[in-house]
């Protein structure tokens, strides 16, 4: 069972932890691991077609959705991120075969586990975009950042450093 | 469940026709009715064997230390400890030629309350998956239920339910103790305790709890057996199993109901896959 | 110096439980998953003073944190800055309720380890600031020996306040410092009355006796001490760790280990040094970088472990490191006892 | 020592204009590690480059980031600059701050500086980890394997064979030739097709260095680039070819008649046959699904007349196993079924016919004798319409693209119509004319201006039948009128769509497809011919719809690729390949199960220094891991990391923002 | 916070290249007070910190003798120290404390004969002890320097052996492990040189020795065979440091902590230590 997101005037409260508000205007820090030869090379397109979106983003190139272990989504959302786009290529059209049909094993499992420890599922999200859908990732990112500016500012175990 | 005369003389035997060097079984504590585990070296230590519903620590971890590496070792297993084998087997862990195995067709085991504990309520496989001798009457597989905490939990709302992990993360010590009394945690070391991986998180803060108790129960999603012998080793009580099972869940539901360890050279759910997997959590 | 002695009853000590809370900084056990950890405290009912020592973890990371702060630091194109901006969580006055005797005594052995050569002013600070109000345990648990070791908590100064369940029923708090009275005199409202110490000492010395005799284990640590220091190549060292599974457990809830690690977490450009449990019996403890180490087995493990317990600390501070109160044996995975490998090996 | 030189592109205008780069530079600079930060106009232009190798060694750097475009563009280029200056090249990182930030943030100028800054730190962060790595060369087997036997194929073959390369040419059929033996002539020249296609065919036949392994299929293609293992399963043809001399007399003979595929089932063939007269081999095989000895037993008449005893009905299918070092993969295409087009009566009419049928019928080998002929009646037609974009350009009942060929041969279908039955007209339906291609305007004036084709511009409506005559009921939108025009045959001009096997292809040989299933390329633009996968080209309509001469130049082109593949002796390889930390592997061999290569294998090792107990790790084979470091997320342990994107880099690039 | 573990900072003023594992640091306190503070005898260590990654111990191989400086040589061994050395460069900030420890027994060998016996990475205690031996000649009698490594490249302070070589009161013996086409001195390990080149005489010698284990153990073997009594022969133990303090309890071997006992012990104290080390 999800809580709702709450809709505040003028601030945005954190879905984990109401009792933390950021400004309105609060912009979050999105993850992006991206495959090389799918998602990254949609992004390019994206580019290259000159598509805008959400300046959020930070992108991570690795050569396949399976190279992502999920500790990096753990230690991305434990330090500046609020929020994780993984992106690889469509079942079937995995570079290297069967990558990432591992991946999105790993993936569902990681996703409904951080979950149930208390973050909200939108904070980690998953896409498959080819090296032909720019306009789809322009898409797909902003969604993400629409989702995850909603839900606010992540807190939760956050490395002492940042504090 | 009392197969103290049984394993006695299974040990007897092995012993005797010289087909081990060490048996892995339980004994009884000297000053309560708990059991403790003991490696029989001698034929002397035999009647020291015991086998009640109060065995409950998972023995198939011994199978990872020095005492036992190429050894030929007897060893006494329940149904969640066989699969828990199986898994040491599949991953090349222990060569079966090295095992003498007996399996117990488990009814379940206490807790420190008396009552049945609450894996073997919820236990799919009571029966020994693997054994070289049998012991009881098989009762087959059961019907998978999800846990009833994590059922309770996922129940909550999530800021309720991150209140309780955090408690969790919190009251962790990060002594490691349910790592090493994992049978399936065996790395040579650990990927938390590897000072070259910038994962290291050597510090008792709730992030470091967090990262260490995250990864360690990926690397146990798909193969964990529900043994629960991390629970009982941890000194703070945690509910560990709620992370397990959560895994477990996701992981019956989701891909063709996979239990790890139930067969040989099944590696765990996250090292196979299927065209089936769900794909809607994806956009 | 004479100290207040009161004499009270049940209600009286949970009186003054309640105005100590009120007036302090005051730490208890608090329950959680049904073990009971040292945490500070706003009201009585959010702890238990009497938690059963079975359940209850060591008072130690009040003084000697799981994980503390050693610095924080900044790095940047210029050059390193030490940013030394954290206060001492646990530096401040306070008070602490519940505390065992083993664990006072344990507070006593730390001591000297810290006072030893280099001072470490923190762990000074967090021990001067502090007020312990100890209550001895009604009856041992199956694993306490504390008895059997050098068991001068009665007259000495481990702790501030002691409560002595008299056998009559009645309860006595004695301070037993200048902390402990102080404490004492700054509770108001208590309308106890004033006792003599010989009558709370004799009291004590009754429950002394009873308890003493609720202990399934005794041990002549003379003897031990005596014979483990020759017993550095025993082969009993072997089979009596053959059980241990190398988890740790047991230095992480012991009341006197106090072996550390020293680690980075380093985050851009702003980190934090650790300081953080460690453990002997953790095989990479004495790896060293080039690949070598001297105590790579479990058994030289449980030997360092065993030896430092009753001969190498003895040896330099005086006192036995081990206390006796069976912390190790309750939370070990697989109830391996220092008495029982002790006994083993001697 | 980390010493790292960041160097930032301005792009001419295109990251300049979007991103403060003077701010980015100064932010940079900041960072500890950096020891210069310098900007240029162009940085991939060779002053840009000059800048770089200075840099590195006055400043004696010791990794370097470039902020540009995409590394997938310029990442060689750099390496290259790295290594010219004495540096080991995978000591760069590229941060992509142009597709990744100055193109998609173009409105918010601040935050497409602050996420430059940002991509930057990373790629900084990252590059500290970097470590040296060195090309790993691999020996390569000099053998092609050419996947189908049309004119792509062919093409491909002949140029491979001919630098003395053996190449190994697969067809699915009994014959090759494909899809342009059945074509009678072609444009802008109308020349025979098969004049021109047949010597061809019988070169491959006798090259030394061609085998050609007729009637088969590839199953499986295991390895890497230059070290392909291919199972290619051949197809019982039960007829033994070194036996048979192709003399005829079993097909004459053969009493069972089968529907002709290649002359698009207007007449019959026998169930034992040869595609057609002049095919390659030209030697007959039996069609399972039809003879009746091998389905009732009964018969073999074909084996009693054959004087040489070729055939044999045991005969199984063979798996045939060669080692090769690079496909070159020309599956051609398949026709569109015009089905949906339920207005035209599709189906119900028998005088609606597709343009290869039509294209049969004006063949002097065809089922007609070169006299096309109306189905229903077999009478020479008189007025024929031609309707173009049918299944093309058409998302509602077939595909989104266009065809490309099917207006020069719709061209050529009038021409040849007034070639072939003087008195006759033609009215084309079209939406548009594509005609641009050599001669290919002039051929369409040609038609219309010659043959006095109607084109009539707008589409059809409705066919229906007015007694022996269909009525093609369109409009003409130049003049905007409804137009009807009584017709005796429809054809019309189907689309191209990938072969519907071209999925499973993909798959087996590892390579990807798009939503149409055709195959896709490296790169649309820079690497047409190659696919993602090393070693693996495409040639001809399996990538895509093209006409003969574009065919032809991509199959020639492929073979150029093989023979620079296979230059060598050995071959470079990138070095992005996993490495095991045997020290940390426990040996649980998971990586073994899901490597896709097969790239890891397990060896001995002793427990500790000098100890005679062994315990067992895994090992990589560097030739054949192609660095997806499936095999470094599942290890538990962290022994096993990926060059080039080890943990530690990774990590750092995480926690760089 | 934990003041007694928080370090002070020095930059980083040189990196010298010894040998393509071993690095030297020349290190200066940023808070110039600290000079006064930091005085350290030869044979004492200190935690090295690499501000991210942690602590190491290292000893200080320069002598006191010669002041506004100190050196660390730092060999690449494990996972810190490699990092030590691809991610420190000159100007960059690291973390000292100390000196710890105890040192070697400067006033004891006071006019005696000093027999130096180092191998490997293990001349750099020996260095700060021949330094400040040097700098104080007038106080001891002949010196003599043996030293040994597995290859030519893998001597580590060439140009300062030069300078010894060149100073007419040292003599110098210098070894590898393999021949070597343009190597032109001895060849062969340091115990077999220590036997059959050095030969020293056993009377009013101190032998300070330290180098890889194995050397040190045939070292030992050697100089009994030659005669010399253990409390003569001194040698510095090696072992997994971590406070520095007498603390954090990794360097116990028995009741000694070899970071305050040690880690200078003579071949006498070290016989009668348990065998832990």
């Amino acid at each position: 069972m999800e809580t709702e997101v709450k809709e505040t005037k003028g601030q945005v409260v954190s879905a984990e932890n109401p009792g933390i508000v950021a400004p309105a205007d609060w912009q979050p820090v999105i993850m992006g691991i991206l495959c090389n030869w799918c998602s990254y090379a949609g992004s390019d397109l994206t580019g290259t077609s000159r598509i805008q979106y959400p300046p959020n983003i930070r992108i991570i190139r690795v050569p396949c959705s399976s190279r992502v272990d999920p500790w990096f989504i753990i230690k991305s959302l434990q330090t500046s991120a609020d929020g994780v786009l993984i992106s690889g290529c469509h079942p079937g059209d995995c570079h290297y075969i069967s990558g990432n049909y591992y991946a999105r094993r790993r993936f569902l499992v990681t996703k409904k586990l951080l979950n149930f420890v208390g973050y909200h599922e939108n904070r980690i999200q998953f896409s498959w975009v080819s090296a032909a859908e720019g306009p789809k990732f322009a898409k797909v990112v902003a969604k993400v950042t629409e989702d995850i500016k909603k839900l606010g500012p992540l807190h939760k175990y956050k490395k002492e450093n940042l504090k | 469940m009392d197969y103290t005369k049984q394993i006695q003389e299974i040990a007897s035997k092995l012993f005797a026709e010289e087909k081990i060097d060490i048996f892995i079984g339980y004994r009884q504590n000297a000053f309560d009715d708990n059991q403790v585990p003991i490696l029989v070296t001698v034929p002397a230590d035999v009647p020291n064997l015991i086998f009640t519903d109060k065995s409950v620590l998972n023995l198939t971890n011994y199978l990872k230390f020095e005492h036992t590496r190429n050894k030929r070792v007897g060893i006494v297993v329940k149904g969640c400890d066989s699969r828990a084998l199986n898994m040491l087997l599949t991953e090349s862990q222990v060569k079966r030629e090295n095992l003498y195995v007996i399996g117990i067709n488990c009814t379940g085991v206490l807790n420190e309350k008396g009552e049945k504990a609450q894996n073997c309520l919820e236990c799919v496989m009571p029966d020994a998956v693997v054994y070289d001798e049998m012991i009881g009457t098989p009762s087959g597989k059961k019907e998978y239920s999800v846990n009833v905490d994590v059922k309770e939990l996922a129940a909550k709302g999530l800021v309720e339910r991150g209140e309780y992990f955090q408690e969790i993360f919190e009251n962790c010590i990060r002594c490691n103790a349910c790592r090493h009394s994992c049978p399936l945690c065996y790395c040579t070391k650990c990927c938390i305790d590897q000072e070259s991986a910038v994962l290291y998180n050597g510090s008792n803060t709730p992030s470091s709890a967090f990262h260490a108790l995250m990864t360690w129960s990926l690397h146990l999603a798909g193969r964990c057996v529900d043994c629960r012998n991390c629970e009982k080793a941890c000194p703070s009580h945690l509910p560990l199993h709620l992370l397990h099972k959560q895994n477990e869940m996701v992981i019956y539901e989701n891909f063709q109901q996979h239990l790890a360890g139930m067969e040989k050279d099944d590696r765990g759910a996250f090292y196979k896959y299927s065209m089936k997997d769900p794909d809607d959590f994806i956009m | 110096m004479n100290f207040s002695v009161f004499e009270t009853d049940k209600n009286g000590l949970q009186k003054f439980y309640e105005e100590t809370i009120a007036k302090n900084e005051t730490y208890a056990p608090v329950e959680k998953f049904g073990k009971y950890d040292y945490k500070k405290v706003s009201a009585l009912p959010e702890c238990d003073p009497d938690s059963p020592i079975s359940l209850t973890m060591s008072v130690k990371p009040l003084f000697f944190p799981r994980s503390s702060k050693i610095m924080k630091y900044e790095e940047n194109r210029e050059g390193t800055i030490i940013t030394e901006t954290d206060e001492d969580p646990l530096a401040g006055k306070r008070v602490i309720l519940g505390v065992k005797h083993c664990d006072a005594r344990g507070l006593q052995v730390l001591d000297r380890v810290y006072k030893w050569d280099y001072i470490d002013a923190d762990y000074q600070k967090r021990r001067e600031n502090s007020v312990i109000i100890s209550t001895r345990c009604n009856k041992a648990d199956v694993n306490c020996f504390c008895t059997s070791l050098d068991y001068d908590v009665e007259n000495s100064d481990a702790h501030d306040i002691r409560i002595i369940n008299g056998l009559n029923e009645k309860i006595y708090i004695q301070a037993v410092t200048e902390k402990g009275e102080d404490l004492l005199k700054g509770v108001p409202g208590l309308q106890f009355s004033v006792c003599s110490s010989e009558v709370a000492g004799e009291e004590s010395a009754k429950h002394f006796k009873a308890f003493d005799s609720s202990f399934r284990l005794k041990m002549n640590y003379k003897e031990v001490n005596e014979k483990l220091q020759n017993s550095f190549d025993s082969p009993e060292f072997d089979p009596a760790s053959k059980n241990c599974i190398s988890c740790n457990t047991c230095a992480f809830i012991c009341p006197t280990c106090h072996c550390f690690k020293i680690t980075d977490e380093k985050i851009k450009d702003t980190g934090i040094r650790y300081k953080s449990y460690d453990s002997c019996n953790n095989g990479y403890f004495t790896l060293m970088a080039g690949g070598h180490n001297p105590r790579p087995v479990k058994y030289r493990r449980w030997r360092q472990r065993a030896m430092h317990k009753f001969v190498y600390y003895k040896e330099r501070f005086g006192v036995n490191l081990c206390v006796g109160c069976g912390h190790c044996a309750i939370s070990c995975p697989v109830n391996i006892s220092i008495f029982d490998v002790v006994n083993q090996v001697v | 020592m980390a010493r790292v030189g960041v160097f930032t592109c301005f792009c001419g205008a295109n990251i300049a204009d979007f991103v403060d780069v003077p701010r980015v530079v100064e932010e940079t600079r900041k960072i500890r590690e950096v020891r210069c930060s310098i900007e240029y106009k162009y940085m991939c232009s060779d002053p840009g480059q000059q800048m770089i190798r200075d840099a590195i060694v006055q400043q004696r750097l010791t990794s370097v980031v470039v902020a540009a475009c995409s590394p997938r563009m310029h990442e060689k280029t750099f390496r290259k600059a790295l290594s010219d200056a004495g540096m080991n090249p995978y000591l760069l990182e590229v941060a992509n701050i142009r597709e990744h930030s100055s193109w998609v943030h173009q409105k918010d100028k601040k935050a497409a500086t602050d996420k430059a800054i940002d991509l930057i730190r990373m790629a900084v962060a990252k590059s500290i980890a970097n470590e040296q790595l060195y090309e790993i060369s691999v020996p390569v087997t000099k053998r092609a394997l050419v996947i189908g036997g049309g004119i792509a194929g062919i093409q491909a073959a002949l140029d491979i064979a001919d630098a003395r390369i053996p190449v190994t040419l697969v067809e699915k059929s009994p014959s090759i030739g494909g899809r342009m033996a059945q074509l009678d002539e072609t444009f802008p020249t109308l020349d025979c097709s098969q004049c021109i296609l047949t010597p061809k065919m019988v070169d491959v036949a006798s090259h030394p260095y061609i085998e050609l392994i007729p009637y088969s299929e590839v199953i499986e293609l295991d390895g890497f680039v230059g070290n392909y293992k291919a199972k290619i399963r051949k197809k019982a043809s039960y007829v033994n070819f070194a036996n048979c001399t192709g003399c005829g007399a079993c097909w004459q003979k053969c009493p069972v008649k089968v529907p002709n595929e290649y002359n698009m089932n207007i007449d019959k063939r026998k169930a034992i046959y040869t595609p057609f007269p002049q095919a390659v081999p030209n030697k007959p095989v039996i069609d399972a699904a039809h003879c009746t000895m091998l389905l009732k037993g009964k018969c073999g008449i074909c084996a009693k007349v054959c004087e040489k005893g070729a055939i044999d009905f045991k005969m199984q299918d063979e798996i045939i196993e060669r080692e090769i070092g690079a496909v070159v993969v020309a599956t051609g295409y398949d026709l569109w079924d015009p089905k949906p087009y339920e207005e035209y009566g599709v189906g119900r009419y028998k005088d609606i016919i597709t343009s290869l049928e039509f294209e049969r019928m004006v063949s002097a080998n065809g089922p007609t004798g070169g006299v096309p002929q109306r189905p229903s009646d077999g009478k020479v037609p008189k007025t024929v319409v031609f309707i173009k974009c049918i299944g093309s350009r058409d998302e509602a009942k077939g595909i989104e693209y266009c065809s490309k060929i099917c207006c020069m041969y719709t061209a050529k279908h009038a021409i040849l119509l007034h070639h072939k039955v003087h008195d006759s007209h033609a009215y084309i339906f079209y939406m548009d004319i594509r005609a641009a291609g050599k001669g290919y305007e002039e051929f369409v004036k040609k038609a219309q201006v010659d043959t006095a084709a109607t084109y009539l511009r707008g589409r059809v409506s409705k066919i229906y039948k007015k007694g022996d005559k269909l009525m093609v009921r369109g409009e003409d939108a130049q003049i905007g009128q409804l137009v009807e025009v009584e017709a005796d045959l429809v054809v019309l001009a189907t689309a191209i769509i990938a072969p519907k096997d071209n999925p499973n292809l993909a798959r087996l040989l590892g390579i990807s497809y798009d939503k149409y299933g055709y195959l896709s390329e490296a790169h649309p633009k820079l690497r047409p011919v190659e696919t993602a996968k090393a070693g693996i080209f495409l040639a001809g309509c399996t990538q895509a719809p093209k006409d003969i001469p574009d065919t032809v130049a991509q199959a020639s082109a492929c073979a150029a690729k093989v023979c620079g593949l296979f230059s060598g002796d050995t071959m470079k390889k990138d070095p992005m390949v996993s490495k095991v930390n045997t020290e940390f592997c426990s040996g649980c061999q998971n990586c073994v199960t899901v490597c896709p290569y097969g790239a890891i294998v397990t060896e001995e090792i002793p427990m500790g220094h000098g100890s005679k107990e062994m315990r067992v790790v895994s090992k990589v084979n560097e030739g054949v891991c192609q660095g997806c470091g499936s095999c470094v997320a599942i290890c538990r342990s962290m022994a096993i990391n990926l060059s080039g994107f080890t943990d530690p880099q990774i990590i750092n690039e995480i926690v760089a923002i | 916070m934990e003041q007694l573990l928080v370090p002070a900072l020095c930059k980083i003023d040189k990196i010298i290249e010894e040998t393509p594992d071993v690095l030297t640091y020349r290190l200066i306190f940023k808070d110039p007070e600290m000079f006064g503070k930091f005085k350290w005898l030869p044979g004492q260590f200190v935690e090295f910190s690499l501000l991210g990654r942690g602590e190491c111990t290292f000893c200080i191989s320069s002598s006191v003798t010669r002041p506004g400086y100190f050196d660390c040589s730092i060999k690449k061994a494990g996972v810190v120290t490699a990092d030590i050395h691809t991610m420190l460069d000159e100007g960059m900030d690291v973390g000292i404390r100390g000196p710890y420890g105890n040192w070697f027994p400067v006033d004891d060998i006071k006019g005696k004969n000093l027999l130096f016996v180092g191998g490997g990475i293990g001349l750099a205690p020996l260095r700060s002890l021949i330094q400040y031996c040097i700098d104080n000649r007038n106080d001891y009698k002949d010196f003599t320097i043996l030293y040994g490594a597995r290859t030519s490249k893998d001597l580590c302070y060439k140009e300062e052996i030069e300078e010894w070589k060149n100073n007419p009161t040292l003599k110098v013996i210098l070894t590898i492990d393999k021949p070597e086409e343009t190597w032109k001195e001895n060849v062969g390990v340091v115990p077999k040189i220590l036997e059959e080149v050095v030969k020293p005489a056993i009377e009013n010698t101190k032998v300070i020795t330290c180098g890889p284990p194995i050397m040190i153990k045939y070292t030992l073997l050697s100089l009994d065979k030659l005669g010399f009594a253990p409390k003569d022969v001194i040698t510095t133990l090696e072992m997994k440091m971590q406070c520095g303090l007498g603390k954090c309890g990794r360097c116990n071997i028995g009741s000694t902590y070899v970071c305050k006992d040690g880690p200078v012990f003579t071949y006498e104290q070290l016989k009668a230590l348990p065998d832990e080390f």
